[in-house]
């Protein structure tokens, strides 16, 4: 068996004993099994297993759907700059970021046939689109990219060396290859769309001044933002996932100039997108909010989401790491480098939550309360559901395929 | 081989599955349109008939049969077993609807009999001249009509698209 | 307010309708009635024991609001919300996934179609007035009380949004009942939602704003009269009215501090 | 050449190709989808002609006018009667869900003995024994929540046989005895704890004379009416006659505290003007404002059956009890029976249609039909100005085993008529006598009784809904309403240093419909509530939405402490109770 099981490894890579594996698999399998068990409970039972209620009708399962669309934003981007910019440092690591990418948008589509209320209607936005709205945009191009990072990921596993002895695997796995730039054209265009109208989601809210933004056509700026900081987090969350998986499995994967150079697109990027969303906080504090009758400053009175909040968001998580990832000689360092990351990451989870959470939390009435919610159990087990499932995919992806073709060189 | 299993899936799928998919439920009495339209010269709207509020009041009750079949007028045994099971024990009949609609849909026969002057025929096909009634034919799944002459959603709205009739949602449903 | 004094009263069949109601809170004396009328007409269930004001469907939901005084000079006043029916980029309306709300251009009410929802609740997210309400469990009425139910009104099932429509069913009866007259417009007053039917106090009046002559669209441009969030520029057709100042303020007006009430 | 492996993969992948091409995936798809429209659950409502019906609502003393809108035989909806005189076409939010009532849990449905399923000639039995072995002390009572009904004419006659019996009723029952209050002409009110706007009357009717009103509300508990009003004169239980002796004294031009002061001026300068409540004090004030007899007062009219108040029946006196309960309104409290039964084996039997409250302690229950399952009737509606009777039709298929509370009291007697024949006898009454005129409900037309021909025609409109209204009296001074005990002052003790005072209550029976008011929105409190002012609530150590204990001398019981700053301080509001001390801490 044991011999079995290191037939299906790539050549040349050491991997953990089947008992090591096992124990690190099992407790997360675990962890996927009781998330299940509550996502059941909610298909089974209905929604009112969660705490979500008529006034927040969006919960934890929303701002976990945005925030790994986000993170997961790193497959097309770093797709984008190979194939199209034809990056090839970025080689090192394309095929990690491309299993990442297909665990966050398989986790995000998987928890949103949970939240919606009738699962068995999924197929109505296509047979009946309401072209106008943002979610019609987000659900196509997620399903047409979703099915572009399961074609990136078949040539992934059709190089596992067991799957390359059956000749008309290996004939496929070729002609695909050809493809890749193609499908990196047309996921990188899918994904400016998806990315923006997430964005939109909630900026085209005009009952909701705190979220609605201005834009340009049909586009509030907050869809142009969205794509901006996902291009910035994707790279930064693969560096910080590269680091993690040298670090759980002791191995070197990449080559030292790799991560940095993660790092500095995350910065290039991280620093426009802060101007920006300063730019467009300002003029929504000054002309768009105060137009609907409200002044922004009140939005900011419920405690505990002060001021602090913005503040944090655009100096804490945006301007600091972005500085970091700027400056050669810190960058240079992997303390700092993760640190940075680490920094880049939270700051876009911070910045889907407070669109996604805080906004609900507001009251939009004169005579209304605000608003607290508390996810469930069942809700809690869905979202851990997801990320066991990413750990378990991913841990498979990395034992069996090659996800850092460098580890193999960088090991003898 | 992959061709044997498209073949077999495409054979099963076209032939097996409506038979399977939908269940057939005769009616409860052989009533012939024919005869009433022809013996009696029943026009459509002596039984089913509009009420002052304009509501519909579909397929009659069975006094409406009483009125004529107290006694059997004819010697078929179909009408004997009616007047037996039925009229004497004073039983509504459990008639089938071919075009029975579901619950959230709302027509109005008023509007497009009385206003738009559309034809019976339209809609329900020759029903009114037809001799005997075919079984209901009642989707397992749904659980509802997949008669002939039952409209669905399509037909209506192609209608209402060519005479630029109303096309909210709330127009025909409830 | 689009009616104006130099139109016309006369209502050709061509111009179709955009019904609105004006409330009187100075009448309003939250006594619930048009709340139960509500429900009664348009078969919403009854709560679940584990039901909450927040977890509850109440198409028509009346507010109550203090002018924040304390004992003994304090003073109440109730709100009736329902969904406000926006005329214009209508918030539910333009983010549904499927279609399932559409502002229906004869009538001005903003329809919604449990059966064509898939739940995913973006719509209440737009909502401003949190006029829309969520199955979050499956009706249930106790035995016996289902034969209650009104035949005009489809039930609804568990995982769909649902909210106010102006008793649809009762425009559609109204209609019905004109198409065996062999009419196609309804006279005023013929249709009337159970909100405004049940009011003890008469403090709801419902009818055609296009219609310049008719009582709402008189009220709807009296200077008493004004709209909630009314500067979020979607010109809902609910009009509220009072002549109590501080109601006014608390109700209109979106500063913080009335937030509190 | 066998079946390989390969072979098998590849004629299933076939399979799966071709079936892409078949309607299998789709039709299983969009049948799904159809399927959650009517999965099991959904219900269907009822089929059949819409048709309208009209009945009377009996559900409080009010008598509204019912129109109800039935598909084919079952009433779907319920609304107010246009132009119907005593309730102007409104109903409550109660009424407009009566027709649920039938379908509450806790219904009685056979006649019961201690719990256990029984023939009602048994009960009948036990009753005439009991009272056969009534002591020369001991009395025979009738609690009769409806005073002036027919029925309660049947009580009295059975009654009147007996040794010593006694007909009860609420205190409140006939708030002024043989009087209206002719609000149409009034101008002014100055109500003490009366809930003017939550329940006086009839909405439709107060709400309908609201506009030319001015209400001045006297009462410690910050109640709806409270809220309201024009002014709200906050003052401790008890302080009632204190401060009515002082408008009294302001009106007749003596000195007066300011807010005294403020309200003679009110009532000055709106008459006519009336005041309502309770105690001597408030009799003298309407008396000072000559509100009695005079247009916009308070107005004699011509049936007034006297019944005497439960509580002033002698402690320990009653061997047999009989109560009757209505299908609404307020319950008899079982604390005030018990003081009353004589202390050896009292015989008390409920006619009710409920299993709780006092039915839950009764030898004997006799169910009876709730409102809409069978002929009834409403008097005199609450304050008309003039005599009235009406029917209430059944709207509803009455289950069997069910005995109006009327017709078991006729059987005690040994009365060979049944209810229906009693109201027969008082409609052919109302003919004879010829006064007065009927208001039919379905065209809202007013027809003298004298023009209609015949009793059995009087009794077919009535069937049909229709009320029945008195001429009004001769108004004439020198008459002097009944008047309403005082409220008692509450004494504070260190024990109990604070003041229990009831706030509006949720009714003991009512549809399901109306959590929408009580639990689905913050509309109205919900009965285990208690809502104190937070400075009150913070210095017992509370917060707000805590669990509590309150205690009394009469007993303790747990509530959810709501924190209102509008209550009044040193107050605790707790639905449905009697004023008393009491004291308040943390669960």
């Amino acid at each position: 068996m044991p011999d079995a099981d290191s037939q299906l490894m790539p050549r040349g890579v050491r991997r953990s004993t089947p008992r090591q594996f096992l124990l690190w698999i099992l407790p997360w399998a675990a962890l996927l099994a009781f998330g299940l068990y509550g996502a059941g409970l909610c298909l089974v039972k209905g929604l009112n297993q969660t705490h979500m209620d008529n006034r927040f009708a969006f919960g934890l399962w929303i701002f976990l759907d945005l925030t790994v669309i986000a993170l997961g934003a790193g497959a097309f981007f770093t797709g984008f700059l190979l194939y199209i910019l034809k990056k090839t440092e970025l080689k090192a690591v394309i095929n990690s970021a491309v299993v990442i990418g297909f665990i966050c948008y398989s986790g995000a589509v998987a928890a949103l046939l949970v939240d919606v209320g009738q699962p068995l209607r999924f197929w109505f936005t296509f047979w009946h689109p309401n072209v106008h709205s943002m979610l019609t945009e987000v659900t196509f191009c997620i399903t047409c990219y979703l099915t572009v990072l399961l074609i990136e990921y078949v040539p992934i596993v059709l190089k596992n060396r067991k799957l390359r002895q059956i000749p008309s695997f290996l004939v496929f796995e070729f002609e695909l290859h050809k493809l890749m730039p193609v499908l990196a054209g047309v996921g990188t265009f899918l994904s400016f769309f998806h990315q923006g109208s997430l964005g939109g989601l909630y900026g085209v809210l005009r009952g909701r001044p705190f979220a609605f933004r201005e834009g340009f056509a049909i586009w509030p700026s907050t869809f142009f933002l969205f794509i901006l900081s996902a291009a910035a987090a994707g790279p930064a969350f693969i560096l910080l996932t590269t680091w993690l998986v040298s670090k759980i499995s002791g191995k070197r994967l990449v080559r030292p100039e790799v991560l940095p150079l993660l790092g500095r697109i995350s910065g290039i990027l991280l620093l426009p997108y802060i101007l920006l969303k300063s730019i467009d906080t300002l003029i929504w504090i000054n002309s768009t909010s105060p137009a609907r009758g409200f002044a922004a400053h009140q939005f900011y009175a419920w405690k505990p989401f002060g001021a602090w909040i913005l503040f944090a968001e655009i100096v804490g998580f945006g301007l600091l790491p972005a500085l970091i990832l700027l400056r050669r000689r810190m960058r240079e360092s992997t303390a700092w480098l993760v640190f940075a990351a680490s920094l880049v990451c939270l700051g876009i989870a911070l910045n889907r939550f407070v669109l996604t959470i805080q906004t609900l939390a507001l009251p939009t009435l004169p005579f209304d309360p605000f608003l607290s919610y508390l996810p469930s159990w069942q809700e809690t087990a869905t979202f851990l559901a997801v990320v066991a499932y990413g750990v378990l995919v991913y841990s498979f992806s990395f034992r069996y395929l090659t996800l850092f073709p460098q580890e193999k060189d960088l090991s003898c | 081989m992959f061709l044997a299993g498209a073949l077999a899936a495409l054979a099963l799928g076209w032939r097996g599955f409506p038979v399977v998919l939908f269940e057939r439920v005769p009616q409860p009495v052989a009533f012939s349109h024919k005869i009433h339209a022809d013996k009696a010269g029943a026009k459509c709207e002596d039984c089913h008939s509009l009420r002052d509020d304009g509501t519909f009041a579909g397929i009659p009750a069975l006094d409406k049969c009483t009125g004529c079949h107290a006694q059997p007028m004819g010697t078929s045994a179909e009408e004997k077993r009616f007047i037996d099971a039925y009229v004497t024990p004073n039983r509504e009949v459990p008639w089938q609807v071919y075009s029975r609609q579901p619950e959230n849909v709302y027509f109005s026969h008023a509007f497009h009999v009385k206003l738009t002057h559309i034809d019976c025929r339209h809609c329900h096909g020759a029903q009114g001249e037809s001799d005997v009634l075919g079984p209901a034919r009642i989707d397992r799944i749904s659980g509802y009509s997949g008669s002939p002459h039952f409209q669905n959603m399509d037909a209506c709205e192609d209608c209402h698209r060519q005479r630029g009739a109303a096309s909210s949602c709330l127009a025909c449903h409830k | 307010m689009s009616t104006t004094p130099t139109e016309t009263t006369t209502k050709s069949a061509a111009r179709p309708a955009r019904y609105g109601m004006v409330i009187d809170l100075d009448r309003c004396t939250g006594c619930g009635a048009c709340m139960v009328a509500c429900a009664v007409e348009n078969n919403v269930p009854p709560a679940r024991p584990e039901a909450t004001p927040r977890t509850g469907i109440t198409w028509m939901r009346v507010y109550k609001i203090s002018n924040g005084a304390p004992f003994p000079d304090t003073r109440a006043a109730f709100i009736p919300m329902l969904c406000q029916q926006c005329g214009k980029d209508t918030p539910c309306a333009a983010v549904c996934p499927q279609e399932a709300v559409q502002a229906d251009p004869a009538t001005g009410i903003v329809d919604q179609m449990p059966q064509r929802c898939l739940g995913c609740r973006y719509c209440m997210t737009a909502c401003p007035y949190h006029a829309r309400y969520f199955n979050w469990w499956d009706p249930q009425w106790p035995p016996g009380l289902e034969k209650t139910l009104n035949p005009d009104v489809a039930p609804r099932m568990r995982g769909v949004v649902e909210k106010c429509n102006f008793c649809h069913g009762r425009l559609h009866a109204a209609r019905a009942r004109a198409a065996a007259e062999g009419r196609r417009e309804l006279e005023p007053g013929e249709y009337v939602p159970a909100c405004v039917e049940a009011c003890p106090a008469r403090a709801i009046v419902f009818g055609d704003l296009n219609d310049p002559a008719s009582e709402v669209a008189r009220l709807a441009r009296d200077a008493q009269s004004f709209r909630i969030l009314e500067k979020l520029g979607t010109e809902p057709k609910i009009y509220y009215r009072t002549a109590r100042s501080w109601v006014r303020q608390a109700a209109a007006q979106t500063e913080k501090e009335s937030a509190h009430a | 050449m066998g079946f390989t492996r390969r072979d098998l993969l590849k004629f299933s992948g076939g399979s799966a190709a071709g079936l892409v091409f078949t309607p299998v995936p789709w039709s299983l798809l969009h049948d799904t989808a159809l399927w959650s429209e009517n999965w099991p659950g959904i219900p269907q409502p009822p089929q059949g002609e819409v048709r309208t019906r009209y009945t009377t609502c009996t559900l409080c003393p009010a008598g509204c006018g019912v129109r109800a809108r039935c598909a084919g035989d079952q009433p779907v909806s319920l609304s107010g009667v246009p132009g119907h005189p005593a309730s102007r076409g409104a109903l409550c939010a109660a009424g407009l869900v009566g027709h649920h009532l039938a379908f509450c849990r806790d219904r009685a449905r056979e006649p019961l003995a201690h719990g256990h399923p029984v023939a009602i000639e048994r009960a009948l039995a036990a009753v005439t024994a009991a009272i056969a072995a009534c002591g020369p002390r001991e009395t025979v009572a009738l609690f009769d929540p409806r005073p002036g009904r027919a029925a309660s004419f049947v009580y009295r006659r059975f009654l009147s046989g007996l040794p010593n019996a006694v007909h009860c009723a609420p205190a409140d029952a006939q708030p002024c005895g043989p009087f209206g209050v002719d609000l149409e002409n009034t101008r002014a009110i100055l109500s003490f704890g009366t809930p003017v706007l939550d329940g006086w009357l009839s909405p439709g009717r107060v709400l309908a004379n609201r506009s030319h009103l001015r209400l001045i509300q006297v009462e410690a508990a910050y109640s709806r009416t409270a809220s309201l009003a024009d002014v709200w004169v906050p003052v401790v239980p008890g302080g009632e006659d204190a401060f009515a002796e002082a408008v009294a004294r302001a009106l007749q031009g003596g000195g007066a505290d300011e807010r005294a002061a403020e309200a003679a001026r009110l009532l000055l300068q709106n008459k006519p003007a009336i005041a309502l409540g309770g105690g001597a004090a408030v009799a003298k004030l309407n008396a000072i404002l000559g509100s009695v007899g005079q247009p916009g007062g308070f107005l004699p009219r011509r049936d007034f059956t006297p019944a005497t108040d439960i509580a002033t029946v002698p402690d320990g006196s009653i061997r047999v009890l009989l109560i009757e309960e209505g299908s609404g309104g307020r319950p008899l409290s079982w604390d005030l029976v018990q003081r009353k039964l004589v202390p050896q084996n009292p015989l008390v039997v409920a006619l009710t249609p409920w299993l709780d409250g006092c039915a839950q302690h009764a030898d004997y229950i006799i169910p009876a039909p709730v409102y809409l399952e069978s002929l009834d009737e409403a008097a005199t509606p609450a304050g008309s100005v003039a005599a009235g009777f009406s029917l209430s039709p059944a709207l509803l298929a009455s289950p069997g085993k069910l005995t109006p509370p009327a017709e078991f009291v006729l059987r005690l007697a040994q009365d060979s008529a049944s209810y229906a024949d009693v109201l027969k006898d008082r409609v052919t009454a109302i003919r004879k006598e010829g006064r007065g005129s009927i208001f039919t409900y379905a065209d809202a037309k007013s027809t003298r009784v004298a023009e209609i021909a015949s009793a059995a025609d009087l009794w077919k409109a009535m069937l049909g809904g229709a009320v029945w209204l008195d001429d009004r009296l001769p108004t004439a001074t020198n008459l002097r309403p009944g008047a309403l005990p005082a409220p008692e002052s509450v004494e504070l003790t260190p024990a109990y240093p604070l003041i229990l005072i009831a706030a509006d209550d949720p009714p003991a029976h009512a549809s399901p419909l109306m959590s929408k008011l009580y639990r689905e929105s913050g509309l109205r409190r919900p009965a285990n509530a208690a809502i104190v002012h937070p400075k009150t609530g913070r210095g017992q150590g509370l917060q707000d939405g805590c669990r509590a204990i309150v205690s009394s001398p009469s007993g303790t019981f747990t509530v959810q402490t709501i924190f209102d700053p509008a209550v009044m301080p040193g107050v605790i509001e707790v639905a449905g109770r009697t004023p008393s001390a009491a004291s308040i801490r943390r669960a």
